[in-house]
């Protein structure tokens, strides 16, 4: 896809990931202006309702980062992430959604390299992927 | 009224101003809904800059702001001051990350400036759905209960006692001290551990904010944080402790015998006792379960033996309904139970003991004054110590107890200063020394009873170097190793070995018979043995022959901490001991705000240990639970309608800070403030999005997410 | 040339659209009876799992949910390969009878009756339930909605709806009777046979003591020689909810008599790009156009035909209703397309007859309604007798018991071709030098009502859709004449 | 003035809501006493050209079920809309698409070929399928446009209130009839039924435990069902939860669980994703190969969730091919 920049809505947990985009930046490593960063309080905030009213609203793809297994600063918060994730996407499947359009991952306060490393990644599949073609009609 | 919202671009000097056209930002978010204007200014956090926001929020009558700036955990904490102190709700502020996560990771300033411009517009769309939220504040009770009155119960108990609180410490047993109080003699240094715990003991008892509550149990929490609850039932001791001063006339004249449980059931005691010489409180109790009078016999020996009229048979258990605001649990530890691996033929050969029998048998204040003899009253010749005695083994506890090396070196050392000429056999798969002294402790015991363990475990002895372009790793020999790669050691230091060390794998694997009279041993041998008598040992069965035999069993939660564990909400690992809320960062608070845990309640702890987290769980409820100070909450909290909750009860099992309960007469679900974090895990699960996590809605994240993606 | 649309019929389950086309005489030249509605069920309960087609599938026709419902769940006993035990077998069988009961005294009272009941001619806002009650009185009126309210509320006792059942699963029913449902449902059962019988009368006084009505019925208005299908039990005899399929030529002999899975082996179907409705025929006959006769595949359903196909009815009463109805028409095979609402009303009886049979079984309360499937699912064709005709659904799916495959052939389908040659053959008969009136029309209509047709069914689509308009156009399209009929 | 005008439409819906109405049985009398029916093609004969003939905003009120499928249906609602001074949306296809919106988990034209080209028993040799103008002669034939996407009612027209449900029930029309004849109707766009989800009514709430945990999931054919335990307790999959009460619980009553014809609660965006979210919390695993198993055994998890909902979930069906 030339010259194709994607859209894509990153949920980053308070504790971990969000710090670990901020330790990215205090190291001033680039990452790609594509990325929209959405803070929330746990990754286990995130309600499967926000991922697709992100599609809903043109993001081609969706980042939920939170802590690290283990490492959650709410203890389970983010299994409970990975429990949704899970079966949302089978859910996704029958929309026809690319499976690297939805990524959970885990990235803690100091993996400021992690956070660009996956973040690359993941735009670099969605302009793979081109746009989000929504139902029309 | 309409909306007011003011926006404030950070140039951070060159920081955010040079990677992006900030005119361009500015212009922009001026146009934006609701927004009366968008400055630009050189240092947000500035002094200037904090009183240019409060003039704007006063002289503007802004409702609303936006601050793009540096990251909200730099400064959120400042600009929500600054417009509270301006008379701003604080929750009426949105942070936007315009430095870490724009201005300094993105370098093409076109796109800095785009995405610059999209986060502001996220966050104006955001702040117009913010609501004014009010800091809480709930009476808190300042007095505290511990729940074990060992020495780690103790000094937390001491710890707290100060001014205007007061400390409720609940035993279970008739007495204080725990398990401490009855060794003779503790490591590292030998102290003697009833003199160094008599002051404490001394002060807890006579200490006018400490209530002890002997042969107490605690049967009800409720309640949170600040204000629990607590029902606890304390039995009756059947003697006055006021009356009584301890001359043990009472004790003779019992005719019942029974088993002795604070000599680890290797004596007997009477229905009326002392658990042991100078347990205090210094007065015996009344064991009802065996006592004639309460097998409706005629029985009143005791009370006639009584100079001092101290014996009531009429005092009965009492219910105690105590109001603290935090519970430090302190229960302490059992052993894994040996007879659940009979390869230690423990409970079937006599003169096989646990360590704590054997503390008993060195105890002054134990059934054979401090004599160590076999059963059949012989002084032994050989005895074995066992390592790891269901312990560091899949099959049973995975982990290191942490102690065990420790305490085993003491007995060793406390068997040779009696008996200059029994031999020791210390049976061990791996030594394990931490702390300051116990290693130097093990030295210097090795050296003046003239035993010199072969093996040098020190890595400081290690050689590293390169050779030929690979490294080369160079360190002394060890006699006595199994390992492969040490099969090619020099035995020099071989003759020096006096006592016998044998490594095995796993200890676990031992297996200890009687025959004809002794105890025999088979283990696994391993090749290559530092031992004159086995040299030309090769793998396989050794027999060797002793005749005591000392296990260290692993340290494991108290047997029925689960009780404790379900009243307090708390969970309990595989061991048996507590979970912490954090392994490392909050090793003493639990998941249920209000309660700790402390000492081997916890986890494994040498004595410093257990005192250090007795006293941390002090200082953390000393700093928050202040007399006269009520405690604050934070109002980023879940809060259900019960107009749209269905009782489908969903919320409840998610929440681990059991924040979320279910009114059984409502039959809805409710937030309790006091234990909610925040962490909207229950608001993401509600199905009928009943709950609202406060300043992180549904409405106030889709916003900013409408807001990020918005051409 | 001029064209008459009629658009769209109404009184019917579904949508429907009519063009007649004039010549110059004013005579049909031809006309068309089309279906303007589809919604493909066929592909989208692809993925689904098996045990919700029984729900699913009954979304097709809000008005025979329960055909689709039981046609359903015995094809997920085949599918899975599990009997259901006997009393659950009975639940179905009960609910299903009182379904038919309930659906053919809607059409009787509401959607076709008031063509007799208030006349063909009657002014259009009385052609309906509420002229009917004028007609028949408000205290029969009372009775006829008492009745149906309370069939519906004992259908929702056993089945969970009083619309959309929902109890059905393969190898039995989600939920068994106890006595006090079997005592609620007595309280209902014991009216049905009186009201059957109430509506025969109706039907007696009204249609058959009135000789316009006999001319209408015996005539050749209404009339074409068909082959006609339904499914019969082991003597015969007519049944609703299992049996073997029998067709019978216009001369009524057997032509063919098969098992449910069998069906491909004689049904077939024509596609028309002018309709969304897909016509049946018989395969081994051929597909020859609209035109009757023996060598023209084309046969009919519901009431009429399964009478036609059956030797008898398996009730006394009903029995006695069969011979009198083939006694006065004359002939058996019935042709006489307006005598469907006869044979409706017979198989009212029968069915309040089989309900006292069942509502009164020992085994009905037996707490055993299911057997658990123990082999993997793979294939199954499930028939039962719609109100509206034969009714086959058949699944394929995967061991995971995911839907893979589904083919519907739906009652009214069997009769589209019917339909259409009826409605043209009336047309052609009643309007002459381009005279239409809002009474002729309505006796086109009439042509199709009879059969009570489900055009959602028949589309798997959703029924009922525009008011029937009249227009008369030109050759060149151009409205010449619009018909109120006010 | 004369009796409030009242007429019914039926556009893609199995007509089961008009039936329904029917069943308001004695009260049938009641209403159609206290208004005049000008519109209701199932069961009578006024026309559809007697539609256009009314002035705008003649009716009182419209009740239309049915999804939208059809340019025919698209033109009918919007006349209606016209002619009427309120609209309700009468069943769960015309409040959220319903079964048939399941369709838009496929494209219009697989649905098209599936029926008239491919089942088995079609005779089609030359590949037919239904246009929206056929020439038969020198006759011209026209069939309504079959739409791509399966759209509810207020996608297509603006609608007042909503009685959800598959079907909706006799007491929530009489109910609604009610409060337009006294003027009691609450305000505009409100769903007209329960404000709670099914749990709150169901009989077998009290049954639910505090905390479910799920390793598998059973299918209704697979077990015996317990008929007074939470459908969910028992590893049922059951919409109660997620549902909004009003049906009166017809399922439960039957012994099978919640499909969720209701639709979601009013603060809900999407009835499946609410759903997905709170039945994975009950999921007993936090290893991703586990939670992958105890997925793969709710077959068919989309079509489940969204059974009733699709048409209005946020993304609308499956998505288009890249272009």
């Amino acid at each position: 896809m030339e010259g194709f920049e994607p859209k894509l809505v990153a949920f980053l947990c308070n504790w971990c990931s969000y710090s670990g985009a901020d330790s990215a930046g205090k190291a001033q490593k680039e990452f790609p202006a594509n990325i929209r960063a959405v803070r929330v309080m746990c990754s286990g905030r995130v309600d499967p309702q926000f991922v697709l009213e992100a599609f809903k609203n043109k993001a081609d793809g969706v980042l939920i980062l939170g802590c690290h297994p283990g490492d959650c600063h709410y203890k389970e918060g983010n299994y409970k992430a990975l429990r949704r994730y899970t079966l949302l996407k089978e859910v996704l499947k029958p929309f026809g959604i690319e499976d690297e359009r939805l990524l959970l991952d885990w990235v803690s306060a100091s993996e400021g390299n992690r956070f660009v490393e996956v973040v690359w990644q993941m735009v670099n599949n969605v302009k793979r992927l081109g746009p989000l073609p929504l139902r029309s009609g | 009224m309409a909306e007011q919202i003011g926006v404030y671009i950070c140039e951070c000097g060159p920081n955010i101003k040079d990677a992006m056209n900030i005119d361009d930002v500015a212009d922009f978010a001026q146009q934006l809904d609701g927004v009366i204007f968008a400055r630009i200014f050189r240092l947000l956090c500035s002094q200037e800059g904090k009183e240019l926001i409060a003039k704007d929020v006063h002289e503007q009558g802004l409702t609303r702001v936006v601050i793009a700036a540096c990251s909200p955990k730099e400064h959120e904490h400042t600009f929500r001051k600054v417009i509270s102190d301006a008379g701003l709700n604080p929750y009426m502020l949105q942070i936007v990350n315009i430095r870490e996560q724009c201005s300094w990771v993105i370098k093409d300033k076109g796109r800095a400036t785009d995405l610059a411009k999209s986060m502001i517009k996220a966050a104006v769309y955001r702040v117009a759905h913010h609501a004014a939220l009010e800091t809480k504040e709930i009476e808190a009770q300042p007095d505290v209960l511990v729940v074990g009155a060992g020495i780690t119960g103790m000094s937390a108990a001491l710890t707290l006692a100060q001014k205007q609180r007061k400390v409720y410490l609940v035993e279970r047993s008739p007495c204080l001290g725990g398990k401490v109080v009855r060794y003779e003699e503790v490591f590292p240094n030998l102290e003697c551990a009833p003199c160094m715990l008599e002051p404490a003991l001394d002060e807890v008892l006579h200490h006018e904010r400490i209530e002890v509550l002997t042969l107490s149990e605690i049967n009800e929490v409720l309640g949170f944080y600040g204000n629990f609850i607590v029902k606890v039932t304390k039995k009756s001791r059947l003697v006055d402790m006021q009356a009584c001063i301890g001359c043990r006339a009472c004790i003779e004249p019992c005719p019942v015998e029974v088993s002795d449980e604070y000599n680890e059931s290797l004596a007997k005691r009477k229905a009326i006792y002392f658990p042991f010489a100078g347990a205090l409180p210094n007065a015996p109790a009344i064991d009802k379960e065996h006592c004639l009078r309460f097998k409706s016999q005629e029985c009143d020996l005791c009370q006639k033996a009584c100079q001092f009229a101290a014996i009531n048979y009429e005092e009965t258990d009492q219910v105690r309904e105590l109001n603290v605001g935090a519970i430090v649990v302190a229960t302490g530890f059992d052993l894994f139970d040996v007879k659940n691996a009979s390869q230690f033929g423990y409970g079937k050969i006599e003169n096989v003991y646990t360590s704590l029998e054997f503390e008993r048998l060195l105890s002054s204040t134990g059934h054979t004054g401090g004599e160590i003899l076999k059963k059949d009253g012989q002084v032994p010749e050989k005895v074995a110590l066992i390592h790891c005695v269901g312990s560091r083994s899949k099959k049973f506890h995975e982990h290191c107890s942490g102690v065990c090396c420790s305490y085993l070196v003491k007995f060793a050392h406390l068997l040779k200063q009696k008996f200059p000429e029994v031999s020791i056999v210390d049976i061990y798969s791996d030594f394990c020394l931490p702390g300051k002294q116990t290693q130097k402790s093990f030295n210097d015991f090795s050296k003046e009873q003239g035993v010199e363990f072969v093996r040098v475990n020190d890595t400081n002895d290690l050689v590293i170097s390169e050779v030929d372009g690979k490294i080369s790793v160079k360190y002394p020999v060890s006699g006595a190793q199994d390992d492969k790669s040490l099969e090619k050691i020099t035995a020099g230091l071989r003759d020096l070995s006096v006592d016998m060390v044998v490594r095995l794998n796993d200890t676990n694997d031992l297996a200890i018979n009687e025959v004809d009279g002794k105890i025999s041993f088979k283990y696994a041998g391993s090749g290559a043995q530092d031992d004159k008598s086995l040299e030309k040992g090769t793998a396989g069965l050794r027999d060797l022959s002793v005749d005591m035999v000392v296990l260290a069993p692993a340290i494991v939660g108290a047997v029925d901490a689960q009780v404790l564990a379900q009243m307090l909400d708390l969970t309990t690992d595989e061991n048996g001991f507590f979970n912490e809320e954090h392994s490392k960062l909050s090793p003493v608070s639990t998941t249920t705000e209000g309660i700790f845990i402390v000492g081997c309640a916890q986890g494994p702890q040498d004595i410093a240990g257990s005192v250090a987290q007795g006293q941390a769980a002090a200082g953390k409820i000393l700093s928050r639970l202040v007399p006269g100070e009520k405690l604050t909450l934070d109002p980023c909290t879940a809060e259900v309608d019960e107009d749209l909750c269905s009782g489908c009860k969903t919320c409840i099992g998610v929440c681990i800070y059991n924040a979320v309960c279910y009114d059984e007469e409502k039959k809805r679900a409710a937030v309790n403030e006091a234990l909610c974090r925040g962490c909207g895990v229950c608001v993401a699960t509600c199905p009928s999005a009943a709950i609202t996590g406060k300043h992180f809605t549904d409405e106030q994240i889709l916003q900013e997410v409408k807001g990020v993606l918005e051409d | 040339m001029k064209r008459i649309t009629i658009n769209p019929i109404t009184r019917l389950e579904g949508h429907g659209k009519i063009d007649i086309y004039l010549n110059d005489s004013g005579d049909v030249d031809q006309a068309y009876f089309q279906v303007p509605e589809f919604r493909g069920f066929e592909k989208f309960c692809e993925g689904r799992a098996a045990e919700e087609m029984p729900t699913l599938t009954q979304k097709i026709c809000g008005v025979c949910p329960t055909a689709h419902h039981t046609a359903s769940s015995k094809t997920l006993d085949a599918l899975f390969s599990v009997e259901p035990p006997t009393a659950a077998r009975k639940i179905r069988e009960f609910l299903y009878n009182s379904f038919m009961f309930e659906d053919h005294l809607l059409h009787f009272y509401f959607l076709g009756g008031p063509d007799f009941v208030v006349g063909p001619n009657a002014p259009k806002e009385k052609r309906n339930i509420l002229g009917v009650i004028g007609k028949v009185g408000l205290d029969i009126g009372k009775k006829v909605i008492d009745m149906r309210k309370r069939i519906r509320s004992i259908n929702a006792t056993i089945s969970g709806s009083p619309l959309h059942p929902v109890h059905g699963l393969p190898g039995g029913v989600s939920r068994p009777l106890t006595e006090d449902d079997r005592a609620q449902m007595k309280d209902v059962v014991k009216d049905v046979v009186d009201f059957a019988e109430l509506t025969l009368k109706i039907f007696d006084d009204i249609v058959l003591k009135n000789r316009e009505y006999i001319d209408l019925i015996t005539g050749d208005v209404y009339k074409h020689q068909t082959y006609y299908m339904g499914l019969v039990d082991e003597n015969n005899k007519v049944s609703f909810y299992e049996g073997k399929i029998r067709v019978v030529d216009p001369q009524g002999n057997e032509f063919a008599k098969f098992e449910a899975k069998d069906y491909m082996q004689h049904l077939e179907e024509a596609v028309f790009a002018w309709s969304y409705v897909k016509v049946l025929y018989l395969k081994n006959v051929g597909w020859k156009g609209f035109v009757d006769g023996k060598d023209s595949g084309i046969y009919r359903v519901a009431p009429l035909a399964r009478l036609n196909v059956a030797d008898g009815m398996a009730t006394p009463l009903a029995q006695a209703e069969f011979e009198k109805m083939f006694t006065t028409l004359g002939s058996k095979p019935a042709h006489n397309t307006l005598a469907y609402h006869w044979a409706r009303l017979i198989e009212v009886l029968y069915a309040a007859e089989r309900m006292n049979e069942l509502v009164n079984d020992e085994e009905l309360t037996s707490p055993k309604v299911r057997n658990i499937p123990s082999q993997p699912p793979a294939e199954g064709v499930g028939v039962c007798e719609a109100p509206r005709g034969t009714l086959f659904h058949h699944y394929q799916t995967d061991d995971n018991g995911i839907i893979k495959k589904v083919n519907l052939l739906v009652a009214t389908q069997n009769n589209a071709a019917g339909i259409c040659m009826s409605i043209e053959r009336a047309a052609r008969k009643l309007i002459k030098g381009g005279k239409v009136s809002d009474g002729i029309l309505n006796m086109v209509e009439m042509a199709f009502r009879a059969y009570d047709p489900c055009l959602a069914c028949a589309t798997h689509s959703l029924p009922g859709d525009m008011p029937l308009i009249v227009n008369i156009y030109d050759a060149k399209k151009k409205l010449v004449k619009e018909i109120s009929r006010h | 003035m004369g009796k409030p005008k009242v007429g019914l439409y039926w556009a893609a819906g199995c007509g089961g809501c008009e039936e329904v109405v029917v069943d308001l049985a004695e009260d049938l009398l009641t209403v159609t006493g206290a208004v005049d029916i000008v519109f209701w093609p199932v069961a009578m004969d006024f026309k559809y050209q007697d539609v256009e003939a009314l002035k705008d905003a003649e009716l009182a009120v419209v009740l239309i079920n049915g999804a939208v499928r059809l340019s025919e249906q698209e033109h009918i609602v919007k006349l209606l809309r016209r002619k009427s001074k309120l609209v309700i949306a009468n069943g769960s296809c015309a409040c959220l698409g319903g079964v048939v919106g399941l369709a838009n988990f496929s494209k219009g034209i697989e649905l098209i070929n599936r029926a008239y080209k491919e089942v088995p028993t079609v005779a089609n040799p030359l590949g037919l399928t239904p246009q929206s103008v056929t020439r038969e002669g020198d006759k011209e034939l026209e069939l309504p446009d079959f739409y791509n996407t399966v759209k509810s009612l207020n996608m297509v027209i603006d609608v007042d209130y909503y009685i959800p449900g598959c079907p909706s029930t006799p007491e929530l029309i009489k109910d609604a009839f009610m409060a337009i004849l006294e003027n009691k109707l609450p305000p505009k766009g409100a769903v007209l039924a329960d404000t709670r989800a099914l749990c709150d009514t169901c009989s077998r709430r009290d049954t639910k435990p505090e905390k479910i945990s799920i390793r598998e999931f059973k299918r209704v054919y697979e077990i015996e069902i317990d008929p007074a335990r939470c459908f969910l307790d028992q590893a049922i999959i059951c919409l109660g939860l997620v549902t909004r009460g009003g049906c009166q619980e017809r399922c439960i009553k039957a012994n099978m669980p919640c499909r969720g014809c209701f639709g979601a609660l009013d603060n809900v965006n999407d009835q499946g994703a609410k759903f997905l979210s709170a039945l994975a919390s009950m999921m007993d695993s936090n290893d991703e190969q586990e939670l992958k198993r105890i997925v793969d055994s709710i077959p068919d998890p989309a079509g489940l969730f969204y059974r009733y909902s699709l048409a209005t979930s946020l993304l609308r069906g499956k998505i288009d091919e890249a272009k």
